[in-house]
């Protein structure tokens, strides 16, 4: 019954959460107030914002030595991550089979299994870096934390549900990336989706202004 | 959550009986066979069995369980010519099932590694799957009568500016009979005996042979017959490999009768594994061992003197020879030391009867006709012949080139051995109720060669033989016995990997107008040729999906039944043939009393045409009705007999052996063991054939105080014609119709079979009663005599054992032998090379490579080389070899070190194919039709060599050098 | 109830290869998967001998000792099974089965090697008889029609012998008896002794 | 009353870690000596050729005499083929499997289980009748800084993964035993499975683990000249003075060394069972596994003795906590230490929370803090 409920309506209903939710916080940026800028434009706002896009990539030389962890333990986990989500054979059958109907190329098996480690071991090093280091603890929320946990349990009960024999492993994977769908739109997981505009939002500003970033 | 073991309550230990053989409980439900069980695996193979994945965020679907109707068919396997039973399971069109036929008298349900996997036939994933040709290189799909109009139209163009011989038709000992004869009335209809088929490569040797000395030439007993041997002597045969479930036969008689096994043969095979003795001989050596053996015989009197008094012939000629292969001699030329011939030779003169098998080690010599008349004169020495137990015991090699022989597939005979002389087309003519005249015309009008004085006509002049196809294509135009060169191949059913001189072929495949290839496999002749266009593929049905019979190895016509329909666009080989013929407008005389269904002649009437003409080796009785009969009461005939015991078919031979001689009325039970007196000739008993006339040089020819059980004349007699019939005083035991058919006719050309039934009324073999002759006076030896093989590594023997000299026109071509030998290459090339079988593949390999579960067996191409060999070449089991022959061939295959072959001797199996001279052909197949398995094929190095009777080519024994790649 | 056998008698063993096909054919086992194989020792010299290998379904059979999740159990007639839906694809069945019975689908680095498949005797396995998911699982089920394994009854010199223990033995014994008369009656074995040693085993000649 | 009060001082006094560990090593040993690994038992079955009743022996006799003897003549030995592809599929009988068998159940699950209970149960014990170690003097109030924020991450990385490594892997060990029973073959089946595949990806981050430790607590770790001294006494249980300790002393370094060496051993056995049939063949997996399965028992009983330490020694935890600990735990259990330390801190004068900030720090580190 439980099985049914999250392979059934609690499916839909986290698909539903997520593309809703997504969609209303994307158009309330569009939408939302911004106050305009009055002031003489002194450079043009769209090299810099397509600039700082790609920019912000790269740590800024005074911070990187400073960041060392957090530089290589994110880079770690973010492709990682996405060499999971977008090329591990399961992942890309099931996105082939429910929502495309096309499918492109994969991970090898031990591929799957290397992008795994290299993201739980980037995942694992900046949540305890968080946890550690007095002042990322200070200006933590609760809400990272939880995006943080959430992410790892998504991940971690992919990895039990490997073999993919067992049905009950399987729930357990697709329940956590329903939690996990639904909680994205309300908290910092949105990055995911903004980190473009507002990085160009900034860089269109900066660029406005002249100064480059 | 609760786990239920079910198969615990399932089991009941009731199903087993004393023998350890399963009890089948009449209607068991079958449920499990499940529809799905073959419909997923077409859909390509996949991995079940083993796992049920449910993929990551997928539920496991349950099956659907569609549950038809399962018929059992009863068919024959198509692998070699054991004729193991099969019982397919068919559900709703798909063959799911494959169950053993316990109760077949043949196999009892055993099979080897190829039949337990012909069900792969019901998948058929790596077949040809559609008409296709060759456009600019590329494989084309196209119509089956768009291929027919095309290939018919050159053929046609061909004929008209280079006659009917320039087109080469190629059949297939893979044919049912009623195919294969059809395949050679086609081609004479078309007008040319430029027809051929796998026995010429095979064991053409041994049936000129064998023939030759006592009448027939084929296996004289069975397999099951073997359990009454108490001795078996093999020699270049191994059938642990070829023939498995003959070992079952040759293991009882093992067993229960403590039979010698001996095996002669120049490697250590999987048989001679399980033999009481084995001589390792040189390759090449045959005669030598045999002459060798006969001479401790005769030195110590163990010759059989009564039976060589009555039944042989020449035995006085065979002993001259003999004695000079006194036992120093032997060992210097085949390297066996005295003790062990002699050994062998007492083991053979002191259990007797003891039965004498042979195969392709044998027979694919320069001098393989001396071989087989060798074996045959050792056999009639000892009396082994004409006895259950004894016996030549032939293992041929595919399921029906035993068929595909009798029904004259071959460049020198018309069907039942007529030969090619006006008499025997006459005789056909009149079979086929067709105008002598008419077929005449179809032929090339000129001659190619004299007899005497007088011009032979192209009719009766024998064809290019299969083996030198390649020449006819490639010598020069005025060196060729016929107008013009070969023009068009139609290969139908033929792998030309299992044909020497690969390299000259390929030239010859590139040279040729257009290549017509007819299989179920694309073969190697798709892709050896470095050809643009003008290759057609035809998707040929097999056997298993069309019906028919066939002829297992102890002449036993079985029938086959259709298991499916013809998978993809594929055809049965007997449609094809009429689609043809009907497009070169010789469909109307083809079946002319054939009926014809869309396209597709009715198997049945075609073998009742055989029925009606077939006298000669007795394929006369075995009519449709009584096989499907037999077919359907298998199980009561008896293992070692083969008769039936009570049942529809009470007392007769299973299969019919033939002869089965006279009318299908006449109910002849068929002849189980050839030339065996001790039982009259209606019951299957029979005399040594009088084939070679009555006296020679004032000797009688005819047996002498010998005859059958029952005989009125008690003793030799000639073959029965009318006028003898009269003379004897029988000729009003036939009736009126009867007389009337048999005037002026003899045993043979008798359509109503009235001589053959009064001969058998009265006791007698309607073929007469003669003595076997060990000199075969027509032959190029007629004592056969030990030739060093063309490529000889032993130069000191060529002097004193020389081989022939060349030929400037045999079988219409020149034939070169001392021209070759006269080179010493042994220098360069110090290792003999020979070549056979493996358990798993069969013939060119094409069929077997892609059939999953044998290509997993056997994933490389190998040369099996000594240590000793392999060390001074730095190789090391596994590595990559080239291996080089003296005519400049290099073939790149991987080194299996193995004391299996002596020092100085390679061994390399001939069922591979796809690779050539170290390049891998696998993108130039259709797509989807490469087998599993590539290879390089041993016979695109294996070099020149033809019998010098029957042109079989020489695979057993060349010279060749392996390096490390 | 009776304990099922598998014997193979080395004398008549001739590493034809049909019980491997035999079972693939029966079991649609894939490539790479293997339940039966045919080892042969000493390889192309005299004494050559070849066994047909598969599952010995042994009384007490260490897979089942070493599984870690307990797959394993004996039916009735000593048939030793396992639940595929159980099994973990851990591999220890392999590294403790004296005759590398167990087989898995996959391997390589990191790999799950996936459910392990071996020899069932066929006899299925804990699913409903006859089902489909049963024949997917674990194959045919021919005990439960009253049939034999294919691999036995497809043997093509019977030497593969399968069934009740004790009439196995018996068509063994009656072999053996059989081929001892031969080396019993004296003529022959006079002759058989003129063949020429045949060396046993072990490489040394038998007088 | 006060001689009473010294000695259990000084019981606490002495890092209880080493008494323990020599208790492990005693049983370790005791139980190799009477494993399979070194009292094999050669025989594989009984080596009985029997001769037929006839008289005549069967051929096949000399067949299986061989296939045990594993020599079969010949100029190949005792390799046999097959056309089997896949690797051991050549092998007739696989007897080191019987071995592995045999050390598995009949040593290793119960002799490891009994270890592992009765190492808990000795350190309940232990925790029951000594209680809490307190801080003489209690808290000061005033911490002194200890471990830097990259020793705490890779200290608590290495928790984690080793706590779950060891979960899942006593599961699978012990499953069977302990799990069944409570969740039945079918609920235990996929939390085997589960445990199987989540180790299988999590093993090869200890590696990455104990790397980090390495880097950052090696420095603390090298054997120093009170070190013996400090083990003679048996952490001063048997000394009559307190022993000065620096920033670590012998005990924990074995801990740490412990913890390396054992690592070690599981992260190679453990990649040889992640890359089955490479190069090695069954017999080194079979190895393999059981080496990796003794170095992980004791490394959990060791990981539990740590445990017990930290949990009975009032003020350790808080040097894993935020970095920083009590003036007086310092004072007390890492004299030395805090002699040194606070010179420096003296010398700098700056806060322990500010210096946690400052790039002193992280220059001296060599990294980011």
């Amino acid at each position: 019954m439980i099985a049914n409920f999250i392979d059934g309506p609690l499916w839909y209903f986290s698909q539903a959460v997520f593309a809703i939710g997504i969609i209303w916080k994307i158009l309330s940026l569009i939408v939302g107030k911004k106050k305009s800028d009055l002031s003489v434009a002194r450079g043009s706002s769209v090299p810099g914002a397509i600039r700082t896009i790609f920019s912000r990539f790269i740590p800024d030389k005074g911070m990187a030595s400073h960041i060392k962890l957090q530089i290589i333990a994110g880079y770690l986990f973010h492709l990682g991550l996405f060499a999971l989500l977008f090329f591990a054979a399961p992942h890309v059958r099931f996105l082939d089979e429910n929502f495309l109907g096309f499918s492109w190329i994969t991970l090898p098996h031990w591929g799957f299994i290397v992008a795994a480690q290299v993201a739980f071991l980037g995942l694992l090093l900046l949540f305890l870096h968080r946890l550690m280091h007095q002042v990322t603890r200070l200006i933590s929320s609760t809400g990272d934390y939880l995006a943080s946990i959430i992410t790892f349990i998504v991940m971690l009960t992919g990895c039990l549900a490997l073999l993919e024999e067992f049905s009950e492993l399987r729930l357990l994977h697709r329940f956590s990336v329903e939690i996990f769908l639904i909680y994205f739109p309300f908290s910092s997981l949105m990055h995911a989706f903004t980190f473009v505009p507002s990085r160009a939002f900034t860089g269109a500003w900066f660029g406005r202004r002249g100064i480059k970033s | 959550m609760k786990l239920t073991k079910t198969s615990n309550k399932v089991i009941d230990s009731s199903f087993i009986d004393k023998k350890g053989t399963a009890q089948r409980a009449a209607g068991e439900a079958l449920s499990r066979r499940q529809f799905l069980r073959s419909s997923t695996l077409m859909a390509g193979g996949a991995a079940l069995g083993t796992t049920l994945a449910p993929g990551m965020m997928k539920k496991a679907e349950a099956a659907e369980t569609a549950k038809g109707n399962i018929k059992r068919v009863k068919t024959i396997c198509t692998h070699c010519s054991v004729g193991c039973g099969v019982i397919a399971e068919v559900e709703n069109g798909v063959w799911t099932g494959q169950e053993p036929a316990l109760d077949h008298p043949f196999n009892k349900g055993a099979h080897c590694a190829k039949g337990a996997a012909i069900r792969e036939h019901g998948h058929g994933e790596r077949r040809l799957k559609h008409p296709t040709k060759l456009v600019d290189g590329k494989w084309k799909k196209i119509s089956w009568d768009q291929a027919i109009n095309e290939i018919g139209d050159k053929f046609l163009s061909i004929r008209k500016e280079s006659g009917p011989d320039s087109v080469y038709w190629l059949g297939s000992a893979k044919h049912s009979n009623e195919q294969a004869y059809l395949f050679r009335k086609m081609a004479g209809m078309w007008g040319t005996n430029n027809v051929d088929h796998q026995a010429r490569i095979c064991h053409s040797t041994t049936v000129a042979g064998v023939a030759n000395t006592w009448g027939y030439g084929a296996m004289t007993n069975s397999y099951n017959d073997i359990h009454n041997s108490k001795a078996v002597l093999l020699i270049g045969s191994n059938p642990a490999e070829a023939h498995p479930v003959s070992l079952l036969h040759i293991m009882k008689a093992k067993e229960e009768n403590n039979a010698p096994i001996i095996v002669i043969d120049p490697r250590f095979t999987r048989t001679a594994a399980h033999a009481d003795h084995f001589l390792k001989i040189r390759p090449g050596t045959d005669v030598p061992i045999i002459w060798g053996m006969m001479w401790h015989i005769f030195k110590n009197g163990w010759e059989d003197k009564s039976f060589i008094k009555q039944r042989v012939y020449g035995m006085e000629e065979v002993m001259q020879e003999v004695a000079k292969w006194d036992p120093a001699e032997v060992e210097r030329v085949t390297g066996v030391p005295e003790h062990k011939v002699q050994g062998a030779a007492k083991a053979m003169a002191q259990n007797r009867p003891g039965t004498f098998i042979w195969c392709m080690g044998g027979t694919q010599h320069t001098i393989g006709n001396n071989n087989t008349r060798a074996y045959c004169t050792f056999q009639l020495a000892l009396g082994n012949m004409g006895v259950s137990g004894g016996g030549a015991n032939i293992f041929r090699g595919h399921d029906n080139v035993q068929g595909a022989t009798d029904l004259g597939v071959l460049a020198n005979t018309l069907p039942g051995y007529y030969g090619l002389k006006p008499g025997s087309w006459k005789h056909w003519a009149r079979v086929w109720d067709l105008d002598f005249d008419w077929i005449k015309g179809q032929f090339d009008g000129g001659s190619y060669e004299k007899k005497g004085d007088k011009d032979v006509h192209v009719m009766n002049t024998k064809g290019i033989p299969v083996s030198r196809w390649i020449d006819g294509v490639l010598e020069d135009k005025k060196n060729i016995g016929q107008k013009d060169n070969l023009r068009a191949m139609i290969f139908w059913g033929h792998a030309p990997n299992s044909q020497t001189r690969g390299t000259e072929m390929k030239k010859a495949m590139e040279k040729l107008d257009m290549m017509v290839i007819v299989d179920p496999y694309p073969t190697v002749s798709a892709v050896m040729s470095d050809r643009k266009d003008g290759v057609y593929l035809l998707p040929a049905a097999t056997q298993m999906e069309t019906y028919g019979s066939v002829t297992a190895s102890n002449r036993s016509f079985q029938w086959r039944d259709k298991v499916m329909d013809p998978l993809f666009e594929s055809l049965p080989d007997h449609t094809i043939m009429y689609k043809l013929a009907k497009k070169l407008g010789i469909a109307d005389q083809l079946t002319k009393h054939i009926e014809v269904k869309n396209d597709e002649p009715v198997v049945e009437d075609i073998l009742r045409e055989i029925n009606r003409g077939m006298w000669t080796i007795g394929y006369t009785g075995q009519s449709p009705e009584r096989l499907k009969k037999q077919q359907a009461n298998w199980g009561d005939f008896d293992f070692t007999s083969l008769k039936a015991e009570g049942g529809a078919c009470d007392g007769e031979f299973y299969g019919l052996p033939w002869p089965c001689w006279g009318t299908p009325e006449m109910k002849h039970p068929g002849t189980p063991n050839l030339y065996d007196g001790s039982t009259s000739v209606a019951e299957g008993g029979l005399t040594f054939r009088a084939r070679f006339g009555v006296e020679r040089n004032g000797v009688n020819l005819l047996a002498e105080g010998f005859y059958s059980a029952g005989s009125e004349i008690k003793d030799g007699y000639p073959e029965f014609k009318a006028d003898m019939l009269k003379k004897l005083g029988w000729w009003d035991d036939l009736t009126a119709d009867e007389k009337k058919a048999a005037e002026g006719k003899n045993w043979k050309t008798d359509l109503s079979g009235g001589i053959q039934r009064v001969a058998i009324k009265h006791g007698c073999a309607p073929f007469g009663n003669a003595k076997a002759r060990v000199n075969v006076w027509t032959f190029p030896d007629p004592i056969p005599i030990h030739r060093e093989p063309l490529y000889t590594s032993r130069r000191d023997l060529v002097e004193k054992y020389p081989t022939y000299e060349d030929r400037k026109s045999f079988w219409r071509l020149p034939t070169r032998y001392a021209s070759i030998q006269a080179k010493d290459y042994s220098k360069d090339f110090p290792i003999i090379l020979t070549s056979g079988r493996l358990v798993e593949y069969e013939g060119g390999g094409d069929e077997t490579r892609s059939n999953a579960w044998l290509a997993e067996l056997q994933q490389d191409m190998f040369v099996e080389i000594h240590p000793r060999d392999a060390n001074n070449a730095g190789i090391r089991d596994g590595n990559d070899v080239w291996l080089e022959t003296p005519e400049g061939a290099k073939i790149k295959i991987k080194a299996q070190v193995t004391r299996r072959v002596d020092s100085g001797v390679a061994f390399s199996p001939f069922h591979f194919g796809g690779h050539f001279q170290g390049k891998d052909l696998r993108d130039k197949y259709p797509k989807g039709a490469e087998p599993y398995i590539l290879g390089e094929a041993i016979n695109t190095a294996m070099t020149y060599g033809y019998d010098s009777v029957t042109q079989m080519q020489e695979t057993k024994c060349s010279l060749c050098k392996i390096t490390k790649a | 109830m009776a304990n099922v056998k598998f014997y193979c008698d080395s004398e008549r063993c001739i590493e034809c290869n049909g019980c491997v096909t035999a079972c693939k054919n029966e079991n649609d086992v894939p490539w790479g998967v293997n339940r039966r194989r045919v080892v042969t020792v000493k390889d192309g010299e005299p004494g050559e001998r070849s066994l047909s290998v598969a599952c010995m379904h042994c009384s007490d059979a260490p897979c089942a000792a070493v599984c870690p999740v307990d797959c394993f159990y004996t039916t009735d007639n000593g048939i030793v099974l396992h639940d595929k839906d159980i099994c973990i694809g851990c591999g220890y069945c392999s590294y403790a089965c004296p005759f590398g019975a167990p087989q898995f689908p996959e391997s390589g680095a990191f790999s799950s090697k996936g459910k392990m498949d071996k020899c069932t005797f066929c006899a299925g396995g804990p699913e409903e008889t006859g089902s489909a998911e049963e024949y997917q699982k674990y194959g045919a089920n021919r005990l439960a029609e009253g049939k034999l394994p294919l691999c036995a009854e497809m043997c093509a010199t019977k030497a593969l012998l399968a069934g009740d223990a004790n009439v196995v033995s018996d068509i063994y014994r009656q072999r053996v008896i059989n081929r001892s008369m031969s080396t019993l009656a004296s003529n022959v074995r006079i002759q058989k002794d003129f063949l020429g040693s045949s060396p046993d085993l072990t490489g040394k000649a038998t007088k | 009353m006060d001689a009473l009060k010294r000695s259990s001082k000084t019981i606490t006094s002495l890092n209880v870690n080493l008494s323990l560990l020599v208790c492990f090593i005693v049983i370790i040993f005791a139980m190799l000596s009477f494993s399979p690994v070194f009292a094999a038992e050669g025989k594989l079955g009984n080596s009985n050729t029997a001769t037929h009743q006839l008289g005549v022996k069967s051929p096949a006799t000399d067949l299986w005499r061989a296939v045990r003897n594993r020599d079969f003549g010949g100029s190949k030995g005792m390799s046999s083929t097959s056309q089997i592809k896949s690797l051991g599929a050549n092998t007739f009988i696989n007897v080191k499997g019987q071995e592995w068998r045999k050390f598995r159940q009949n040593w290793l699950l119960p002799y490891g289980g009994y270890f592992l209970v009765s190492v808990v149960g000795f350190l309940f014990f232990l925790y029951v009748v000594i209680k809490k170690v307190k801080i003489p003097n209690g808290r000061s109030g005033k911490s002194v800084s200890r471990l830097s924020t990259m020793q705490r991450v890779s200290h608590w990385f290495m928790v984690i993964l080793i706590g779950f490594m060891a979960l899942t892997g006593l599961l699978l060990l012990f499953g069977r035993l302990v799990a069944i029973p409570v969740l039945g073959l079918d609920g235990f089946a996929f939390v085997a499975s589960a445990s199987k595949e989540s180790h299988n990806v999590f093993g090869p981050l200890v590696i990455v683990s104990l790397l980090l430790m390495l880097i950052y607590f090696i420095q603390h770790n090298w054997p120093a000249k009170g070190d013996i001294k400090w083990l003679f006494s048996l952490g001063g249980l048997l000394s009559k003075k307190h022993l000065k300790i620096g920033f670590f002393n012998a005990g924990e370094k074995l801990l740490f060394w412990f913890t390396i060496w054992l690592g070690v051993v599981l992260s190679i056995t453990g990649l040889l069972l992640l890359f089955p049939y490479y190069e090695q063949t069954e017999a080194y997996t079979q190895l393999a596994i059981a080496i990796h399965a003794i170095a992980a028992l004791l490394l959990i009983a060791i990981a539990f003795a740590h445990v017990w330490m930290v949990v009975t020694i009032e003020g350790t935890m808080d040097a894993m906590k935020d970095g920083n600990v009590d003036e007086n735990w310092a004072k007390y259990h890492h004299s030395r230490w805090y002699e040194e330390t606070t010179v420096a801190n003296k010398a700098l004068d700056v806060d322990a929370h500010v210096e946690e900030m400052s790039s002193s720090e992280s220059r001296k580190e060599g990294v980011y803090q």
